[in-house]
């Protein structure tokens, strides 16, 4: 079991936590022509890096949506911060 | 569509409680409990504010959630809405959350049986996960009393988690 | 090559077992080949494997980080089945078990494929009714199929809870008696020793650092045992695919997560079927040998780290007692994780990668290890040919681009 | 037979005997003894046979290195397969019986088997059973392999605790090292716990005449007394069985046997380990003989259970801790001979009994050979965390390397075999210093297989793998250590290969002829002993497992008869009365089509988004547009993925400018609350935007059907309820001593309802009071499965069952948004991809059957001419009590273009006919509805 740190609560045991997907997905401004490729590109392309991740989370317990910096093998926690870069 | 009516027991009335070791489960009956959600509402609240692991004194405070929310404890009645003036969303929950005291020397244990809890870790907030459900939890009056806020559908699941945990000490 | 039979075995016994060949050389990689296969897996092997029956192509390289079968392919939970919602779904997946059938003698190679049948159980009248949906799906797209009741799941699986205080009371279920197990290290070996037989070069410990590319095109890599260069390229390597891919400068619709299993002590033979109770998350079967092999589902966090995290264990091995309590003091003697990669809608890639002349097997997600015949022979005849075969052009990669998903999950009335 | 108790003490209780069983025979030994001490001490060697040739085994092992003395054990009438003898302990009235042997360990009827050994090599079965079908040979197999069998019933009164836990240092293993590291770091202030899998704390200090000059007894109590002195905790009989990420250390903590271990989840900041080192096995002609053991296991059930393992011993060890142990079965009367092993090749004389020892020429007579090949640290837990191990040439082991984080090993883990060095390392940690290394007093000649050998030389006894059987392997290019592994099963038995996997690696590197550390080693598995299922388990089964959500209601619909099932995770009546069910269901239908239903719709989502863009905000959740909607008003509407599947439909009401209230499916409460809270704040302005859920604040009663606003009229609730002050799809808020009370005039039956909903604590009260006003009316309760069939004779769908995971909003007809809505909203691109353009989506249809005919099956799919392809299935299908004939619907591809068209429906085999209709078979004008 993983402790994940929220950037509002501090640490936490990974049951209380759910993953949202990886940092830096845009959505295209459907209000204009968008793409076929571009708008999947959206929805499915992941880097899904081996190693240095930075991920988007949600806290379940106080619906926190921050931004989680680890590591995808070694499962180290770097740092995490709230989506709109608010600090621990 | 089967008939289970048997096979879950009839939730009781809440009664208190009692276990060896001086251990008691004490439902409680507050005046009133009202969320209210807005930008600083924590910075912005006259209650005292409860986090982990403090314990709260006072009768009237106010439950740190996140970064925006708290859950005002025994606070004055106010109108459910969008206060536009506050700029805050304001909703009576008295209903939504059954709320036990939990005291005892090994009160602590048998929460440990429920979640990854240390006391010298704080937090900011007071919500977390307990036996799998999502409930309010902080010191109330005394360091070895807990107070949990839980969804008053799933109190009955929660009152038997509890049961469960404490013949296992 | 000796040929395996009952008379070799008895002829070596006597002879002190002297008389045995190599399953497979240890060749020093050529500087370049028609084919190169990243990835000793059962795809990989199984491609190249094809690629040399099937279409004469037998110039190939098959290369390995680590050891020949030592991904997911040695780390499963050795179920084999075809039931498929969908049509496409069903026909690789069907395909994929017909040639398990033959397996065996066509390899010379037992892989002990055991068609001891597979029950998913149904637990209220809604599912029950979705069940019903699943087995008239199955017997239209050609595969077998049985509705069953309770009794005739408890004939099965009696080690399942029949008791009242049965959270989940079983209502009945779906069978599939064509499926099974089969022994997943003899399918890899079994792969790996006929391809050598036709010429394959399967070369281990070599480990790709970059692909080589020249207008555009990828024409070979460059590892850790140096260039080799090739016209075609076919990835293989599953939960590793985005690193590749990575090489490639593409970005796959793939998450990788870490898959657990876990095997007890060896009993003696108590569940002759393999059983799946949907709403405790654990599946199990009993391998010839005797240990209980079980699995569940993803771990929460996506990894690399073959490695198993307690939560999903306490997870699958509680839901594990759930349903059958009988095997609370049964003990569980190792588990492990694999690295699977994980589609949108669960369903495997097989088609170009984006980079030309480098292709793709990825994407079966916990699923690969039945798919280990059919994916490599579709693979190979996309390498050898250039184009799909029938049965592998739903999973081609554009299908992201079109919306055209085969979601088996979506079957259940799951949106996702 | 005679005794093999000596009277050193050792650590039992010779005041309290212990009589048990063993294969059927009784014997006695003591408190404090295992099954295997206790059988050892009269005079058994035979304790069970080996996986595959049936092969005679005694223990090699005195702990958790034992791989041969495996047993069932009935006690109390519950019988526990696979118990390992040397780590069992031993209880008054227990049975054991060796596993995979029978009648007895000792006469085993397959030992016969060992005769064919020559053929049953490595791997044999890979190259034959293939012809003609391997189910021939399969059945045969199975009933073979396996080691002990189960009882059918579950185990009672078998439940783990399960903990949470924390400590600053963990220290693993309480020998020596771990004692005084525990203590000095206990005494430097530091949070310590220390666990040991003994019920006796020591290790192997035991075996020591003295330490530091006390006894090993007053020494270990002395340590222990200053740990909890200083705060630090002690668990004996507790195993470190696996290290996770993040600090995490699995324990399991036994208890009395036949109970189920304890789990604690120990998250520690350090781990320190002190888990010692095994003897490992020399290879030679018949090692695998009952009565070769471990030079440390004779050691270890001498100085622990006082029983000497033989008389005449023959003591063959390559290293300098013979000596000690030489001087120590001396002393208690046995007779060693000292052995070189180097000197030339060994082989064991004798079957099940042992009859010597013989070495080139010369014979031993023996009952007994102690063998060591060195010491192997244990350091599983290491590897578990990610350490690496380095090769010790001197020690010819593999010692811990470069740490994992907030680990360190100490004392024989560490390969610190020396007890004083041992010490000032494990203090100096405790301390929180490093520690320098100093000389060392072990020495050893390195002693490892031979290839070529003759005779059968075992290097995995449970599984019966010889050298010979590598040496295949290597032949046969399985040279990889893995691949070692899985093709001879070398290392896989019970014991995870503690006692052959050194062994296995030394004989591959002999054979290949390469340094051992290239061969390296395979990876170690938790957990580190084999750990009941159970323990993982705990007490969140039965009614705790997923557990069900509950209706402030309960108690009403209990009194009221209700049948109460299982509904999207809430406990919920399904119908009220007893009688047959079918009956029941069908004249709910009809009251509350003739009259009115009271149903508690309770469980309905009721999440409000208040904020000054909570409008923007809905509207980009919905698919509808919900920007047009006015205060007072309500609109259903679908909620969709970003793949622009429907994921959730339900009513939208606007109670002010700045407040909605969302009314979702009662199962999907929780995901909907999520996908609102990450969409609110990412991409949308949090500071804006507030999501209460307050589904469980309010407790709601509708009353549908035709007589619903007379009877909602009875109620004091001072409002106009004609149709035109209070239309279909509008919104009511009011006050019921000072009770807020809303009202919302919506339905999911098709006649005109009214959902009321008060906060839950005076539900009670406004459901009797429904209930009393619709008597006269005659108005019931009504269940779900009324509610089902109501709502499908109207074509109403539940979204996930009468629509799958590619269903978008335009297969159900409602296609306007997708053409003309202009505001982003989620899903929209998706709803125009390839797929979404097709003609033959799969649409929602009606499915009609002629007079007379039987329902449809719901799951029948409906096929082409040539019954060979789906074109859809049925989704919803009842008999309805209200028109008196069956409707179904259904997903048909180009449904909606079919209307009219016969179609056939399959259904197990059995081909029926069906007309398309359109997915409303009731009031299709919505008369009642609006009325």
């Amino acid at each position: 079991m993983q402790i994940f740190p929220c950037p509002f609560c501090g640490p936490r045991n990974e049951t209380e936590f759910h993953f949202a997907g990886e940092l830096g997905k845009v959505r295209p401004d459907t209000g204009k022509e968008v793409n076929a490729r571009d708008w999947a590109t959206y929805l499915y392309a992941q880097r899904n890096e081996k190693g240095l991740v930075r991920e988007v989370w949600l806290h379940l317990t106080c619906s926190e949506l921050f931004v989680m910096e680890r590591d995808s093998l070694t499962m180290d926690v770097r740092a995490s911060k709230s989506l709109r870069g608010d600090a621990l | 569509m089967r008939d289970d009516s048997k096979k879950w027991d009839a939730p009781g009335a809440p009664t208190t409680l009692e276990m060896s070791d001086g251990l008691t489960i004490t439902p409680v009956q507050l005046a009133r409990q009202t969320l209210l959600s807005g930008v600083d509402v924590l910075g912005r609240t006259q209650h005292p504010i409860a986090a982990w692991s403090g314990v709260v004194t006072a009768q009237t405070y106010a439950l740190s959630l996140r970064r925006d929310r708290v859950l005002l404890v025994n606070g004055p009645a106010l109108a459910d809405g969008w206060h536009g003036d506050i700029a805050q969303a304001v909703s009576d929950v008295s209903d939504c959350y059954s709320v036990f005291d939990i005291r005892g020397d090994r009160a602590f244990s048998v929460l440990k049986r429920g979640a990854e809890l240390r006391l010298d870790v704080p937090s900011k907030s007071v919500a977390r996960l307990l036996f799998g459900l999502g409930v309010f939890l902080y010191r109330f009056e005394a360091t070895d009393t807990f107070r949990v806020h839980v969804f008053r559908g799933q109190a009955e699941t929660f009152f038997k988690s509890l049961k469960f945990a404490f013949p296992s000490l | 090559m000796t040929r395996y039979s009952a008379f070799t075995v008895f002829r070596e016994g006597l002879r002190g077992q002297k008389g045995w060949d190599k399953a497979w050389r240890s060749p020093v990689p050529k500087p370049a080949y028609d084919v190169v296969i990243i990835g000793a897996g059962g795809h990989g092997l199984a491609t190249a494997y094809y690629l040399a029956k099937n279409h004469g192509i037998k110039d190939v390289a098959v290369i390995e980080k680590g050891w020949l079968g030592g991904g997911n392919t040695g780390r499963n939970t050795t179920v084999i089945r075809s039931n498929y919602f969908y049509p496409e779904s069903a026909a690789l997946y069907d395909f994929s078990v017909r040639l398990y059938e033959n397996l065996s003698r066509e390899l010379n190679y037992n892989v002990m494929f055991s068609q001891r049948g597979m029950v998913v159980t149904a637990h209220s009248e809604p599912e029950m009714e979705m069940a019903a949906r699943q087995v008239n799906a199955m017997r239209l797209n050609g595969v077998d199929a049985e509705f069953l009741d309770r009794d005739q799941v408890r004939k099965l699986a009696p080690l399942l809870n029949y008791g009242p205080d049965m959270r989940y009371p079983i209502h009945g279920g779906v069978f599939q008696p064509r499926a099974g197990t089969g022994r997943h290290d003899a399918v890899a070996w079994g792969f790996a020793r006929a391809a050598d037989a036709q010429g394959v070069d399967i070369i281990q410990n070599c480990q790709v650092l970059e692909l080589l590319t020249e207008g555009g095109r990828c024409v070979g890599v460059r590892t850790s045992q140096g260039e080799i260069r090739a016209s075609a390229i076919g990835a293989t390597v599953a939960g590793h695919s985005s690193v590749i891919a990575d090489m490639a400068q593409v970005d796959l619709p793939i998450t990788s997560y870490a898959l657990q299993a876990f095997v007890s002590e060896p009993l003696k033979p108590v569940l002759d079927t393999v059983v799946l109770c949907p709403p405790f998350g654990t599946y199990i079967s009993q391998s010839d040998k005797g240990g209980l092999v079980i699995g569940g589902g993803l771990d929460r966090v996506p990894s690399y780290g073959q490695r198993g995290n307690l939560p999903m264990q306490e997870a699958v091995l509680a839901g594990l007692v759930e349903m059958m309590p009988a095997l609370a003091s049964v003990k569980l003697l190792r588990h492990w994780a694999g690295i699977v990669d994980v589609t949108p809608d669960s369903s495997p890639i097989i088609g170009p990668s984006g980079l030309e002349g480098l292709y793709l097997n990825c994407g079966w997600g916990t699923g690969g290890f039945k798919a280990i015949p059919a994916g490599g022979y579709l693979f190979a005849h996309l390498l050898a040919t250039g184009h799909h075969h029938d049965l592998s052009r739903p999973f081609d990669p554009v299908r992201f681009t079109t919306g055209h998903l085969i979601d088996e999950g979506a079957a259940s009335g799951i949106a996702h | 037979m005679t005794s093999h108790r000596t009277d050193r003490a050792g650590l039992i209780d010779r005041t309290q005997p212990r009589n048990f069983t063993f294969d059927g025979k009784a014997y006695r030994g003591f408190e404090g003894d295992t099954l295997a001490s206790a059988l050892l001490a009269n005079g058994v060697r035979v304790m069970g046979r080996s996986f595959k040739y049936h092969r005679p085994r005694g223990p090699w092992g005195a702990w958790v290195d034992d791989p041969n003395a495996i047993m069932t054990v009935t006690l109390d009438g519950r019988s526990f397969p696979n118990c390992p003898a040397a780590t069992t302990p031993l209880v008054e009235d227990m049975q054991a019986r060796a596993v995979n042997a029978w009648p007895s360990a000792a006469f085993d009827i397959k030992a016969g088997l060992d005769l064919f050994h020559r053929w049953l090599g490595a791997g044999f079965y890979y190259k034959t059973f293939m012809w003609p079908d391997w189910h021939l040979f399969e059945p045969m197999i199975r009933k073979m392999a396996g080691l002990g069998d189960i009882s059918r019933d579950a185990p009672k009164n078998y439940t783990a605790d399960q903990v949470h836990d924390h400590c600053e240092v963990l220290v693993i293993g309480g020998g020596a090292a771990g004692l005084a590291c525990a203590r000095a770091a206990a005494e430097a202030g530091r949070g310590v716990v220390l666990v040991d899998d003994h019920p006796i704390f020591g290790g192997g200090l035991h075996q020591s005449v003295q330490i530091e000059d006390r006894t090993p007894s007053e020494w270990i109590a002395d340590q222990l007394a200053a740990i909890m002195g200083a705060g630090g905790r002690v668990l004996p009989t507790t195993t470190a069985f696996g290290v996770y990420d993040h600090g995490l250390v699995g324990l399991a903590e036994y208890g009395a046997f036949g109970t189920a271990p304890h789990l604690h989840r120990m998250r520690a900041d350090r781990i320190v380990l002190a888990t010692g080192a095994l003897d490992r096995p020399v290879t030679f002609a018949g090692n695998d003989r009952p009565g070769v053991m471990a030079v440390d296991a004779a050691c270890e059930y001498l100085a622990r259970y006082g029983v000497l393992v033989g008389r005449r011993i023959a003591l063959a060890s390559n290293n300098s801790l013979a000596d000690a142990a030489e001087a120590m079965l001396t002393q208690a009367g046995a007779k060693i001979t000292r052995i070189s092993p180097q000197d030339g090749a060994i082989r064991a004389l004798g079957g099940k009994q042992l009859k010597g020892l013989a070495q080139g020429l010369r014979r031993h007579e023996v009952d007994t050979v102690l063998a060591s090949g060195g010491l192997t640290p244990l350091v599983h837990l290491w590897r578990h965390a990610g350490g690496k191990l380095d090769w010790c040439a001197a020690r010819q082991a593999f010692l811990p390397g470069a740490a994992p984080d907030g680990m360190v090993a100490i004392g024989a883990a560490n390969g610190t075999f020396d007890l004083d060095q041992a010490l000032s390392e494990a203090r100096a940690i405790g301390a929180g210093n490093a520690s320098d290394a100093a000389a060392r007093t072990y020495s050893l000649t390195p002693l490892w297989p031979e290839p070529g050998d003759k005779g059968r030389q075992w290097i995995d006894f449970q599984h019966d793998v010889t050298l010979k059987d590598v040496e295949l392997a290597a032949r046969e290019n399985y040279v990889s250590v893995e691949h070692l592994k899985r093709y001879t099963t070398l290392g896989m038995a019970s014991d995870q290969g503690k006692t052959s996997n050194m062994a296995g690696l030394a004989a591959m590197a002999a054979i290949q002829d390469r340094p051992l550390p290239e061969v390296g080693t395979t990876t170690f598995r938790p957990p580190f002993v084999p750990v009941p299922f159970e323990m993982y388990h705990g007490h969140h089964g039965k009614q705790l497992w997923h557990p069900l959500k509950r209706l402030a209601l309960e108690p009403q619909h209990r009194a009221a008869g209700a049948a109460l099932g299982e509904y999207g995770g809430w406990l919920r009546p399904g119908w009220y009365g007893t009688g047959n069910r079918g009956d029941l269901i069908r004249r709910e239908v009809l009251s509350a089509r003739n009259a009115a239903g009271i149903f508690d719709a309770s469980p309905l989502g009721k999440i409000e988004v208040m904020g000054p863009d909570a409008e923007d905000f809905v509207n980009f959740i919905y698919y509808n547009t919900i920007r047009t909607l006015k205060p007072g008003n309500i609109r259903y509407g679908f909620m969709l993925t970003e793949g622009g599947i429907v994921m959730d439909d339900g009513v939208i009401a606007r109670l002010t400018e700045n407040r909605f209230v969302i009314s979702c499916s009662s199962g999907h409460v929780d995901s909907v609350r999520e996908h609102l809270e990450a969409w609110r704040q990412d991409g949308n302005n949090p500071d804006r935007i507030f999501i209460h859920d307050l589904t469980q604040q309010w407790s709601t009663v509708t009353i549908t059907g035709p007589k619903a606003r007379d009877i909602l009229a009875k109620l004091p609730l001072g409002l106009d309820l004609s149709a035109q002050a209070f239309p279909h799809m509008t919104v009511q808020e009011t006050q019921r001593e000072e009770t807020p009370i809303r009202i919302a005039r919506v339905s999911f039956t098709g006649d005109i309802s009214y959902e009321i909903s008060i906060r839950s604590s005076r539900a009670s009260d406004l459901w009797d009071k429904v209930v009393a006003a619709g008597e006269p009316h005659g108005a019931t309760p009504i269940g779900i499965e009324a509610l089902s069939i109501l709502r499908a004779e109207k074509g109403y769908i539940m979204v996930g069952k009468d629509t799958d995971g590619e269903t978008m909003p335009h297969d159900l007809g409602i296609t306007i948004p997708r053409l003309k809505k202009k505001p982003a909203y989620i899903g929209d691109r998706s709803l125009h991809s390839d797929k979404a353009n097709l003609p033959d989506r799969k649409a929602l249809v009606g499915l009609a059957v002629g007079d007379g005919d039987k329902v449809l099956p719901t799951g029948a799919h409906i096929v082409d001419g040539t019954l060979s392809r789906s074109l859809g299935y049925v989704t919803s299908s009842y008999d309805s009590p209200t028109l008196g004939h069956p409707v179904a619907l259904g997903l048909l591809e180009n449904g909606s273009a079919r209307t009219g068209e016969i179609v056939s429906v399959w259904h197990m085999g059995e081909t029926r006919q069906a007309t398309v209709c359109a997915a409303c078979f009731f009031d299709p004008e919505g008369e009642r509805l609006h009325a």
